[in-house]
């Protein structure tokens, strides 16, 4: 059998197939539908420092084989979280990842910091571009120095491995990777939604409350393999690469354009087990090719 | 989970009756669902998402009918599955209607179905009947026109009486399916207890909402949410609960008690 | 009947569907299937001063509800054009828009220079934004001070209505937007594609010989409707939108948006025809709501 | 245009053949080709684009045929439709095979099918032997496999040999069809003349091209190149031009004299 393992951002994964946040709660009812053991990790739904509702629906729409979303990060808030939904998560002989964003520099650096020291957290993901809420996001993806003040921040405030969630939504994402890379994030990940809008010709409404929501699925899959394979080249730093990865091929695709891991997103509303599907397929791709390690296929996009 | 195509046959306009096998035996309750898409199109990402459907009736032989009109991408893509092609579903899902009324509910029992609202209503008169044989079981049934009305012969025999509308009045009552139960509200005394069981779009929901409000009355309401993936992964399925906060149709319903439902939205 | 009819940029059309730059070539084989004297205006395949070849195959690949093209702007130069393509459109009693880009601001400004006077073109357009090749894209559409260049370049040069062509490669299209109205542009056009990329994962090679390539098609609306709609919102210039257009409803989601007209770029290769069956559908869409005008539509999403 | 579906049967392994019978009569010449799409997936973005497929017969009734493999969403889509089913198409495309030689060009004509390539070979056999019938014409086929041999049995009926290859032997020369025909050259004179007609991948072309380049024969390949629009609007089919630029094989094409292609792509 061919090697998925793979260590990224110091955390050792048994494959580098994850969960993408948001699309897989925080695991309990995926949980019937995939087996945990077997994916490389989660990344849970974002969590902040206080319970928040989420946007009034609509909250989603689907688009050309995509979809749109607006569900404004409902979250428990994190002590609810470490109290309630670590547990549960802890049964599992998996990674967990945790998700997090806040209305202020300050306060990423708060929800980060909680995490310290609770057991079953192997690291963190910090969401700087999710479109959907007025803190939290993409206002601080978009912004160079913004996202500066953030790495810096979440860096200092904890010692778990700490990912950073890059934007899709900027002129030039090597710099906010670079960026990343010098304040000291272990790892990033690429990409959050593509801002987008759609219009109801009925009604004349947004198909969303919130106006506007975050494209994902295989739509934006040439967007997302673009952007990971220019920071690839450029910037060194591993990368957890997603966007409409549906398939193994998808994976692969990833893989070749410079990623170290894969996360799944909307193909999880598709089906909840493709991931262990995408694990298995990509055995199979390695061995049907007579290469032993995944490793072997990060960045090798003959150009 | 897997299921082979028994039938898919058209039963009169846009309106579609589907029979699955599935590969594994299933057991459900009425108002429970099942989020579909038919697995010769799982390459293909038009449509992307799975499509949620009441299950209409469990044949004793195994099988599950769905009850369906084609009003889009996902139903047109599912009309056009024919016998022994392979359909990927996640099921049943949900809570369901309750049918086992707690022992202080007394009165009768009624059942509103909107259009293609009354997919999982058959099977839940079926059940009442079952769990509640000494209750009156009233069904009010609305469509636009007489083409919009399914199951009736089938709820006749089984319901004490059903009650017909139509909004361009071709069959039964002129208006809207809550008009008909206005009315046979108002023929009864404000005391008298009653439960009632909906499922119709949203607005009708809330307008039923509106009319029982001051009445003596049990409501139990079947939501309808554009839905991503059925099981509570996406939050995508939020209603207004209220007092605050959200409910996932998918997960916390689709089958809710009226009042906690906020339909300002 | 209702009201199709529209001016932008100072450009009487008898209807606001146009041909998009790019996917009706110079008219000629287009014309065959779809009636030109019934579009509002073609907006030819992008020309510029000296002819070029455009880039090596493989060019085109198709994507989840969209395509990638890396075409490079093959291009007869203007000579020849106007001398050969343009006395073809005169033909039809149409309003021709010429696409026009250079390597540098100076050559944008020539090219534009040489449409003075000569009959038959209504308007350029200017490709800022393609993301296909070195000179004469892209690097001009994501860089605010080159955009101002380029347009007080063109707009010193011609008496011609002059559309700006602009780039959806960017964080924020409101200032692109901006520039072009405080340079005297007389109108936008957006989206132009999206910077995508493509992997083979049997050969492993990019599936475009360019690597990168421009993204279109369905897939792609959602950003699009969103930037019309923050750019109708933010600024006061005519936009002509395009970006996935393929129904009838995707053009009134367009013009709800805020677009004053629609460009039909990727589904012309789906049918021809399309934009005759747009313009068809957009007349009945009006008819059936009693709307009197196209206009009526324009920026009416409700909020 | 629309056109109908006549039938759509599985011919052996994953090649099919589909007929069609267009709303108005068309006629073409061998080589053409058609843009493809079924009518019921307009409203579905996946796959997008049209597909190009060479007409493969005309048939005396007005019917149109399609001989095609399934190696994608778009055949895999295209094998969904039945009988009845619409069809959009655009065509007959291109320039065609010349059939009419010219007064002076004498020798045999040699006809090379690589895989699916054989789809028009037919129709062109059957027209060189109706333009040119005091000429020898020997057709090559070559295939993976046994069941990758098509036709084989009308070309033999028509043609005046046919040699077989396959890569694994099974039927025929083992090896490529190229080294079927390399061989058959070896046998004569490098001087006598000859036409050859190939379609096939392009790697299979180019090997010709090398193959004939010493010898004294005209070549005429249809080329294969990916197609969004197939009339020329998105310039993407483009092939290298020798001495510089570009063909688009929709338009200049597909068929083209070998010695103009610069196969080093
Ligand atoms: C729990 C549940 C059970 C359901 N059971 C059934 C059933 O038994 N039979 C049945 O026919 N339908 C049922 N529906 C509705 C069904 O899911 C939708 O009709 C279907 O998803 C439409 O898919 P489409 O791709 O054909 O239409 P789309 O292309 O998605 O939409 C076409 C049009 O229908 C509207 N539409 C789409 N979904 C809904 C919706 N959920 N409610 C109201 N309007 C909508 C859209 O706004 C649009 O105007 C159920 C829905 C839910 C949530
Ligand atoms: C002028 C012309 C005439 C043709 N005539 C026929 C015909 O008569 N019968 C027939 O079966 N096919 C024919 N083809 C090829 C046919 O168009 C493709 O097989 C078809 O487009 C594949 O579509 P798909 O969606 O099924 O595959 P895709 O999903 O598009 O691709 C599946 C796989 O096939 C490969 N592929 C796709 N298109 C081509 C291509 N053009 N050449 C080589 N590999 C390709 C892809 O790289 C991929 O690996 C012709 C092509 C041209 C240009
Ligand atoms: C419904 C939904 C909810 C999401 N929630 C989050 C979230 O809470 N935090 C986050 O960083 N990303 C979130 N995302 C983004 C995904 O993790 C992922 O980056 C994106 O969807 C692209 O991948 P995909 O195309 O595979 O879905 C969400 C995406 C969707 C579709
Ligand atoms: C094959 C192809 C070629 C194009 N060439 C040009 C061009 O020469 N100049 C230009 O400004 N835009 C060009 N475009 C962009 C289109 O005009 C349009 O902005 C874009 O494709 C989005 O619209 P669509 O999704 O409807 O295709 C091209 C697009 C395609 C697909
Ligand atoms: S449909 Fe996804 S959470 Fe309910
Ligand atoms: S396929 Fe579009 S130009 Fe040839």
């Amino acid at each position: 059998m061919p090697d998925l393992s793979i260590e990224i951002a110091g955390i050792k994964l048994r494959n580098p197939v994850l969960l993408a946040s948001g699309t897989a709660g925080y695991g309990e009812d995926i949980a019937r539908y995939c087996d945990l053991n077997r994916v490389g990790a989660i990344i849970t739904k974002g969590i902040a420092l206080k319970p928040t509702p989420g946007n009034p629906p609509p909250r989603i729409c689907e688009t050309p084989a995509g979809m749109l979303n607006a569900i404004g990060l409902p979250n428990v808030g994190v002590d609810t979280f470490i109290k309630e939904n670590i547990p549960f998560l802890k049964k599992f002989d998996t990674r967990v990842i945790v998700n997090i964003f806040g209305a202020t520099v300050d306060e990423y650096g708060e929800v980060a910091g909680s995490f310290t020291g609770v057991e079953g957290v192997h690291g963190l993901e910090v969401n700087i571009s999710c479109p959907n809420i007025k803190e939290g996001g993409i206002a601080f993806g978009t912004d160079l120095e913004a996202t500066r003040r953030v790495v810096r921040t979440v860096r200092r405030s904890t010692t778990l491995p700490v990912i950073i969630k890059l934007s899709p939504n900027v002129t030039d994402i090597i710099p906010f990777a670079m960026v990343c890379k010098d304040e000291g994030a272990d790892a990033i990940s690429m990409i959050n939604t593509l801002l987008g809008m759609s219009i109801d010709t009925e009604t004349w409404k947004p198909r969303l409350a919130n106006i506007t929501g975050g494209l994902s699925g295989p739509a934006i899959k040439p967007v997302a393999v673009r952007m990971v394979w220019q920071v690839y080249n450029a910037v060194d730093i591993p990368i957890i690469g997603m966007g409409g990865i549906t398939t193994t091929g998808d994976a692969v695709e990833f893989f070749l354009a410079g990623t170290s891991a894969v996360a799944v997103g909307t193909a999880n509303f598709l089906n909840p087990n493709v991931s262990i599907e995408i694990i298995d397929g990509l055995g199979r791709y390695l061995e049907e090719r007579g290469i032993d390690s995944i490793r072997g296929l990060i960045g090798a996009v003959k150009i | 989970m897997r299921a082979r195509v028994i039938s898919n046959l058209c039963i009169k306009g846009s309106y579609y009756k589907l029979t699955i096998k599935p590969s594994t035996s299933i057991r459900a309750i009425a108002g429970q669902f099942l989020m579909i898409r038919p697995a010769a199109y799982q390459a293909f990402y038009e449509p992307l998402l799975p499509r949620p459907f009441s299950i209409h009736r469990l044949s004793p032989d195994g099988n599950l009918e769905i009850l369906y009109k084609v009003v889009g991408k996902g139903t047109a893509i599912l009309a056009r599955c024919g016998n022994n092609d392979e359909i990927d579903f996640l099921g049943p899902l949900g809570n369901g209607f309750p049918v086992r009324l707690t022992k202080g509910s007394s009165g009768e029992i009624l059942i509103v179905a909107g259009g293609i609202g009354v997919a999982p209503m058959l099977y839940l008169t079926e059940s009442l009947r079952a769990s509640c044989p000494e209750k009156r079981v009233i069904v009010f049934e609305g469509g636009r026109e007489t083409v919009d009305l399914l199951c009736v012969e089938e709820l006749k025999k089984i319901a004490t009486e059903v009650i017909l509308a139509t909004q361009d009045g071709s069959t039964g009552i002129k208006g809207y399916v809550t008009e008909a139960l206005e009315w046979y509200l108002h023929k009864r005394s404000s005391e008298m207890q009653a439960t009632v069981y909906a499922c119709g779009p949203n607005p009708m929901l809330k307008r039923i909402a509106e009319i029982v409000y001051p009445l003596n009355v049990d409501t139990y309401f079947s939501l309808e949410a554009t839905m991503a993936c059925g099981i509570g992964l996406c939050m995508g399925c939020a209603v207004k609960r209220k007092g605050g906060g959200y409910f996932l149709v998918c997960k916390d319903g689709p089958v809710f008690r009226g009042e906690t439902i906020d339909f300002d939205f």
